[in-house]
C-alpha cells in the first residue's frame, strides 16, 4: 500500500483537498481561541481605562526580567517549532525530533520560570481571594489586575501545557516514523498551534508586565 | 392515506439505518447522519423538558397571585425553560440535526470534514445537557437564562456553577459543529457546484456557523469568568471589589444577540428550499438571499447593547447601537419579500412543509417588525423587560425558527426515514400549532405595553384575563406539538415508502436513495445547473 | 498544491527581529510618554505577532482563504473591545444640569 | 372574579405622551407592512395554486430595482424610527434644570424613598403635578430596576454606581410602580405605588406626617459622628481639600486633570479615595466601604449639597 493510500482519509477526494482541510481547520480553531482569549482581553481593557494607576501599581508587582525571559525563551520556541515543521515535509526524521524536543525543553523551560513567579506571588500573599495581603493603595483594584493577570497568564499557561502534550505525541510519532513527507499534516497544524499559543504571550507580556515602568 | 405494511420486496436496499444494528455501531458512529439521528433523538427529548416548564409556568400564571407554584419554584422554571430552550434544543436543533444530515449530501461529499470531531461534538453536548439536567434535578438554577451579575455570581444560593458548565460544554459542542460545517463547505464541494450554485441552506449554515466560531468563545470566557467569581469572589463583577457588573452583560450579550440570528438563520435557510420546491419556482434573487444570510450574520454582531438601553450604558453608546439594530433589520426584510415574490406565478401545492413555510413567513414578520420597537430607544424604554419582549422573541423563536425546523423535518422526512407520514394528520397538526401559537404570544403584546414585568410569578389582578388566553394558548399550542411525535414514529413503521424524491424537488440531497447508503453517493455527482433550476412542471407523489 | 519550504536563514532572521523588538518594547515602556506608552506597546507586539503570522505560520504561502479567516478573528476582537469601550468610556459624557 | 381588560395604559407624565405618539407611528408602520405580505401571501398562495388550469410555474427573472425598493424603502422609514426614537431617549435621559430631587434605595425586594425635607417612604412615593422629579437611585445589593408604566420610565438601579431618572407627573392618581430586573426570589412583590397630588395637597402631606429629620441635617449629623471635619474644613487648611461649595463644581485633579463633582465623584471619593487625588493634596484618606450605608452616603450628599446655597440646614 503506497504511502499516499495510508494518508488519504475514507471521505476526502484527494490528499491536496485532506491538506486544506487540516489547515483551514486549525486556522478557523484559532479564531475561537482569538475570541476566547479576547472576552479576557476586553475585560482589561475595560478596567484598565477605568482604574489606569491601580492597574499601574499591580503591574509593577510583576517581574519585568522574567517576563522578558519568558518572552525570549518562547519566541525561541517559536523559530524551532518552525524549523521542525520543515524538517517533517522534508521528511528528515533525526532532524524533526531533535526540534521538536528543543521546542518542548523550551516550552518547559517557560512552564517553570512561569511557577516560580507564581509561587513568588503566594509567598507574598498577592494571590486575588481571601488571602490577598496587598497594603498599597487602591488594594481592591490591584486585586482586580491581579484576577486578569492570574486569569490570563493561567490560561496560557493552560495552552502551553496541552502544546507540550501535543509535542510529546508528535516526538513519539516520529520516532516511530509515522510521520513523512505526505502525512506532516498533523506536525504542521501542531505549529500552527504553537505559533498561535506564542502570539498570545507577545501581547500578554507588554500589557500585563510594562504597563508603569517609569515610575 | 394507505396503512399497508411495506411489502417485503419493497424493502429499501443497505442504507445507513440497517448497515448495524448494535448500540456500539450507533454510539461510535461517524456517520454525519447517524450523529444526525442522535442529536434529533436528544434534542426532542430536552424540547419536551423545556416545553413541560413552561406548561408549568403558564399554570401558574393563570391566577394574579400564582397559586400553582411558590416564587422559588417558578423563577427555577423560567430559568431552566430559558436555558434548555436556547441552549440545549433551538441552538443544535436545525444545525446540528438537519445540516449533519443534508451538508455533505447536497455538496455531494461522503461525509463532513472531521467526522470524528462531529462525534465529540455530540458527546460534548450530552455532556452539557446531563450536567444541566442534574443541577435542575438537584435544585436548579433561579438565575435567568442570563445569569445577570452580581446576582448569579453573589446572591443566588442556587446551583449556578453546575449548569455554567453544563453550557460552558455545550458551547464548545457548537463550536465543533461550526468549524466542521466551514471546512466541509469550502474543501468538499462537488465538480461544478460553485458558491452560487450553493443550496440557500447552505448559505445560511455556512453563515450561522460563522457565528458559532466567532461568537461562542466569547460565552465560553463570560461562563467562565462567571464561575470563577461566584467560587473566589474576586471582584471582576462585584462592585463592592471595583467590578463592574455591566462587564458581564456586555460579553453575555456579545454571543447571546448573535445567538437569536444562530436559531433564526438555519430556519430562514429551510424555508429558502421549501417555497421553491412547492411553488416548482426558482428562489427569486438568489444572490439577495445568499448575501443576507452573511450579513445578518455579520452585523449581527454589532447590535448586542440593544439589550441595555436602561441598563446603566451611555447614552452615546445606546444610539450606537440602536442605529446598527435597524441596519440588521434590512436584510431580514429582504428574505421576506423575496420569499413572497418567488410564490408569483407558481404552481403551489399546499404539502405541511409549504403550511409551515407560510407559517413562518406571516410570524416571522411580525416577529420582525416588534424588533423594531425594541431597537428604538424612547418606546425600549417603556417596554423593556416586559412581556412585549416575551412576546416579541418567542414570535421570531417559536413562531419563526420552530415552525420552520418542523417545516424541515416534515420536508426531508421521506430521505431521512424512506417513509411518508399522513399528510392529512400533519396538515392539521400545523394548522392547530399555528392557531394555538397565536393564542399564546399575541395577547403578550398587548400585556407587555400594559406594562406587565418578564419573570413575575405574581402580577397584578387587571393583567389576568390576557394571562388566561395565554395560557389557553399553550395548552392548545402544547398538543399541536405532540401530534407530529405521534404520526412521525407512526409512520416509521407504517408510512409508506417514498421514493428518492417525493417532492419531485432539486438538490443533490433528493438524488440518493431514500433512506441513503452510508457513503451517500458511489461517484461523487457533478453539478452542471443552477440551484432550483424548476422548470415547472416536476411531478410530486401525489401530483 | 506544493508545501513552500522556506529556508532556516529566514527563520532565523525573523527570530533576530523579534528579539530586537522585545528588547524595544521593554526600552519603550521605560520613558513616560503617557497614554502614547499603551500605542506603543500594542503596535510594537501587533508588529511581532504579524511577523510570527506571515512567515512561521507560512500565511505569506497560504490560499486567500487562510487570510480573510484570521482577518475576521482580528477583526471581530477589535468589534468587540471598541463598542465596549464606546460604552465605558462615554458614560460620564450626559451633559450634567447645572441644578445646583 | 374577572376585574377588568385594559388594553392600553395610563398616560401620566409628559414623556408619555410623546411615546406614546412614537409607538402609534411604529404601530402603523408595522400594520402597513405586516398587512402588506400577508395580503400578498393569500392573494399569491391561492391564484397560484397548482390546480388544472395552472399545472406549469412560469420562471421570472429576479428584478434589481425591486430588490432596491425593498431594501431603501424599510431602511428610510427605520431612519424615521431611529431618529425619533434617539431623540426623545436623549430628552428621557437628560433632568431638565431645576428638577427636584427625590432618593431612592432598592434593596432585595423593596424600595426605600427619601425626601430631602425629610419624609421616608417604603414601596410609597408621594410626588407633586406639574414639578420635574429627579429620582438619584442605588442598590444595596443585586441590579434593580425602578419602572412606572404609566409615566413610561424606567431605569436600572446599579450596585456600585448611581444612575438616576427623572419624570414630571401630569394627572393625580395612583399608578404601579414594578421592579423589572430579575433580582431574585421575591423580584415579584418589589412593587408599590406612585401617589400623584395636587401641588397643594402635596406640601400637606410633606409637613403634615411625621417627617422626623430632614436629609441635610442628618447629613451633617453623620459628617460630624464620622469626624469628616477634621480632615475637611470649611476653609481648606486640613488634610482634605474643604467641601464648601464643591459639589456642582469641576474640580483640579492631581496632574492636571478637570473633572465635576457630581454625586457619583463623591461616591468614588468616599469608597474608593485613592482613585482621584485633589491637586495639592495628599492620598491619605481611608476607604469608608462598608461603614456607610447607601442611605447615609445620600444624607451625606444632600448635606454638601445644602452647603452650596449656604443656607444652614
Amino acid at each position: 500500500m503506497p504511502d499516499s493510500e495510508l494518508a488519504l482519509a475514507h471521505h476526502f477526494v484527494d490528499l491536496d483537498q485532506q491538506h486544506d482541510a487540516a489547515t483551514l481547520g486549525m486556522w478557523v480553531f484559532l479564531v475561537t481561541e482569538i475570541m476566547f482569549f479576547g472576552g479576557l482581553f476586553a475585560g482589561y481593557a475595560l478596567y484598565r481605562s477605568i482604574y489606569p494607576a491601580a492597574f499601574g501599581h499591580g503591574s509593577r508587582l510583576c517581574d519585568v526580567t522574567l517576563g522578558a525571559i519568558n518572552t525570549v525563551v518562547l519566541i525561541s520556541s517559536s523559530l524551532t517549532m518552525a524549523l521542525a515543521v520543515r524538517a517533517a515535509q522534508l521528511g528528515l526524521r533525526a532532524r524533526l525530533i531533535a526540534f521538536l524536543a528543543a521546542t518542548l525543553l523550551l516550552g518547559s523551560l517557560f512552564l517553570g520560570i512561569k511557577f516560580l513567579e507564581y509561587s513568588h506571588k503566594f509567598h507574598e500573599h498577592l494571590v486575588p481571594g481571601a488571602g490577598f495581603g496587598y497594603s498599597g493603595p487602591n488594594s481592591r483594584q490591584v486585586q482586580l489586575f491581579l484576577c486578569f493577570y492570574f486569569g490570563m497568564t493561567g490560561l496560557h499557561a493552560l495552552h502551553m501545557v496541552i502544546g507540550v502534550g501535543v509535542l510529546l505525541v508528535l516526538m513519539v510519532l516520529a520516532w516511530r516514523g509515522h510521520i513523512t513527507p505526505l502525512r506532516s499534516n498533523s506536525v504542521e497544524v501542531a505549529g500552527l498551534y504553537w505559533h498561535f499559543v506564542d502570539i498570545v504571550w507577545i501581547f500578554l507580556f507588554p500589557l500585563l508586565y510594562l504597563v508603569d515602568l517609569h515610575k | 392515506m394507505s396503512t399497508t405494511l411495506l411489502e417485503p420486496g419493497q424493502e429499501a436496499g443497505r442504507n445507513y439505518l440497517n448497515a448495524d444494528y448494535s448500540i456500539r455501531s450507533w454510539l461510535l458512529t461517524t456517520d454525519h447522519k447517524r450523529i444526525a439521528i442522535l442529536y434529533l433523538v436528544s434534542i426532542t427529548f430536552l424540547f419536551v423538558v423545556g416545553g413541560a416548564s413552561a406548561g408549568l409556568m403558564r399554570l401558574n400564571l393563570m391566577t394574579p397571585q400564582g397559586a400553582l407554584t411558590s416564587a422559588e419554584t417558578y423563577n427555577k422554571l423560567f430559568t431552566m425553560h430559558g436555558l434548555i430552550m436556547i441552549f440545549f434544543f433551538l441552538i443544535p436543533s436545525i444545525p446540528a440535526v438537519l445540516g449533519n444530515f443534508l451538508v455533505p449530501m447536497m455538496i455531494g461529499a461522503r461525509d463532513v470534514a472531521f467526522p470524528r470531531l462531529n462525534l465529540l461534538s455530540w458527546y460534548l453536548f450530552i455532556a452539557g445537557s446531563l450536567l444541566a439536567m442534574v443541577s435542575a434535578l438537584t435544585g436548579g438554577v433561579d438565575t435567568g437564562w442570563t445569569f445577570y451579575t452580581p446576582y448569579s455570581t453573589t446572591y443566588s444560593n442556587s446551583y449556578v456553577v453546575m449548569m455554567a458548565v453544563g453550557v460552558f460544554i455545550a458551547g464548545f459542542s457548537s463550536i465543533l459543529t461550526g468549524m466542521n460545517f466551514i471546512v466541509t463547505i469550502h474543501t468538499m464541494r462537488a465538480p461544478g457546484l460553485t458558491w452560487f450554485r450553493l443550496p440557500l441552506f447552505l448559505w445560511s449554515l455556512y453563515a450561522t456557523s460563522a457565528i458559532f466560531i466567532l461568537g461562542t468563545p466569547v460565552l465560553a470566557i463570560s461562563i467562565l469568568l462567571l464561575g470563577l467569581e461566584r467560587i473566589f469572589g474576586v471582584g471582576i463583577f462585584d462592585p463592592k471589589l471595583g467590578g463592574d457588573p455591566l462587564l458581564f452583560q456586555h460579553l453575555f450579550w456579545f454571543y447571546s444577540h448573535p445567538a437569536v440570528y444562530v436559531m433564526i438563520l438555519p430556519g430562514m435557510g429551510v424555508i429558502s428550499e421549501v417555497i421553491p420546491c412547492f411553488a416548482r419556482k426558482r428562489i427569486f434573487g438568489y444572490n439577495f438571499v445568499a448575501f443576507s444570510s452573511v450579513a445578518i450574520a455579520l452585523i449581527g454582531f454589532l447590535v448586542w447593547g440593544h439589550h441595555m438601553f436602561v441598563s446603566g450604558q451611555s447614552v452615546y453608546a445606546g444610539m450606537v447601537f440602536s442605529f446598527l439594530s435597524f441596519l440588521v433589520a434590512v436584510p431580514s426584510a429582504i428574505k421576506v419579500f423575496n420569499w413572497t415574490a418567488t410564490l408569483y406565478k407558481g404552481a403551489i401545492t399546499y404539502h405541511t412543509p409549504m403550511l409551515y413555510a407560510f407559517g413562518f413567513l406571516g410570524l416571522f414578520t411580525i416577529g420582525g417588525l416588534t424588533g423594531l420597537f425594541l431597537a428604538t430607544l424612547a418606546v425600549d424604554v417603556h417596554v423593556h423587560d416586559t412581556y412585549f419582549v416575551i412576546a416579541h422573541f418567542h414570535y421570531i423563536m417559536v413562531g419563526g425558527a420552530m415552525m420552520a425546523y418542523l417545516g424541515a423535518i416534515h420536508f426531508w422526512w421521506p430521505k431521512i426515514s424512506g417513509r411518508l407520514y399522513p399528510d392529512a394528520w400533519a396538515r392539521l397538526s400545523a394548522v392547530v400549532i399555528f392557531l394555538g401559537f397565536n393564542l399564546t404570544f399575541f395577547p403578550q403584546f398587548i400585556l407587555g405595553y400594559l406594562g406587565m414585568p418578564r419573570r413575575y410569578h405574581a402580577y397584578p389582578p387587571e393583567f389576568q384575563v390576557l394571562h388566561v388566553m395565554s395560557t389557553a394558548g399553550s395548552s392548545i399550542l402544547g398538543v399541536g406539538y405532540l401530534i407530529p411525535l405521534v404520526y412521525l414514529l407512526w409512520s416509521l413503521r407504517y408510512g409508506r415508502a417514498a421514493g428518492p424524491n417525493p417532492w419531485g424537488a432539486k438538490g443533490l440531497e433528493w438524488q440518493t436513495p431514500s433512506p441513503p447508503p452510508t457513503e451517500n453517493f458511489e461517484r461523487t455527482p457533478v453539478v452542471t445547473e443552477e440551484a432550483y433550476a424548476y422548470t415547472g412542471e416536476e411531478a410530486s407523489v401525489d401530483a | 498544491m506544493t508545501r513552500h519550504i522556506v529556508s532556516p536563514k529566514v527563520y532565523l532572521l525573523v527570530f533576530a527581529v523579534l528579539i530586537a523588538l522585545t528588547a524595544a518594547t521593554t526600552q519603550v515602556a521605560r520613558f513616560d510618554f503617557g497614554p502614547l506608552n499603551v500605542v506603543a506597546a500594542l503596535t510594537i507586539a501587533a508588529i511581532k505577532a504579524t511577523l510570527v503570522v506571515l512567515f512561521f505560520m507560512h500565511l505569506i504561502h497560504s490560499s486567500h482563504r487562510t487570510k480573510v479567516v484570521l482577518a475576521a478573528g482580528v477583526l471581530w476582537l477589535i468589534i468587540l473591545i471598541s463598542l465596549l469601550l464606546s460604552d465605558v468610556l462615554t458614560r460620564g459624557w450626559l451633559p450634567a444640569p447645572k441644578a445646583w | 372574579m374577572v376585574s377588568s381588560l385594559p388594553l392600553f395604559p395610563e398616560r401620566a407624565s409628559t414623556i408619555g405622551a410623546d411615546v406614546d405618539h412614537l409607538y402609534f407611528f411604529l404601530l402603523a408602520v408595522s400594520a402597513v407592512f405586516a398587512a402588506l405580505i400577508f395580503a400578498s401571501v393569500f392573494y399569491l398562495a391561492i391564484r397560484y395554486r397548482r390546480r388544472p388550469a395552472n399545472l406549469r410555474a412560469e420562471q421570472v427573472p429576479g428584478s434589481l430595482t425591486l430588490e432596491l425598493t425593498w431594501s431603501l424603502v424599510p431602511l428610510g422609514l427605520m431612519m424615521v424610527m431611529f431618529f425619533w426614537g434617539a431623540d426623545l431617549y436623549f430628552r428621557l435621559a437628560r433632568p431638565p434644570d431645576g428638577a427636584a430631587e427625590i432618593y431612592v434605595v432598592a434593596k432585595q425586594w423593596m424600595w426605600k424613598l427619601q425626601h430631602p425635607e425629610g419624609p421616608r417612604e417604603i414601596n410609597e412615593l408621594h410626588v407633586p403635578i406639574g414639578r420635574p422629579i429627579r429620582l438619584i437611585m442605588a442598590s444595596e445589593d443585586v441590579i434593580h430596576s425602578f419602572y412606572v408604566p404609566a409615566f413610561r420610565t424606567k431605569q436600572d438601579v446599579v450596585p456600585g454606581r448611581y444612575t438616576s431618572v427623572w419624570f414630571q407627573a401630569t394627572k393625580a392618581g395612583r399608578y404601579r410602580l414594578f421592579c423589572s430586573q430579575y433580582c431574585g426570589a421575591s423580584h415579584a412583590q418589589m412593587t408599590g405605588w406612585v401617589h400623584v397630588m395636587q401641588p397643594a395637597d402635596y406640601e400637606n402631606w410633606l409637613s403634615g406626617g411625621a417627617t422626623g429629620e430632614s436629609m441635610p441635617a442628618a447629613g451633617e449629623r453623620l459628617f460630624q459622628r464620622l469626624g469628616c471635619g477634621t480632615c475637611h474644613r470649611p476653609d481648606g487648611t486640613g488634610r482634605g481639600p474643604s467641601l464648601e461649595g464643591v459639589l456642582g463644581k469641576p474640580v483640579l485633579l492631581q496632574g492636571g486633570a478637570k473633572v465635576l463633582a457630581d454625586e457619583a465623584y463623591v461616591r468614588e471619593s468616599v469608597f474608593n479615595p485613592d482613585a482621584r487625588i485633589v491637586a495639592g493634596y495628599q492620598a491619605v484618606m481611608p476607604t469608608f466601604q462598608g461603614q456607610i450605608t447607601e442611605e447615609g452616603l445620600l444624607q451625606i450628599i444632600a448635606y454638601l449639597k445644602s452647603l452650596q446655597r449656604g443656607a444652614q440646614p
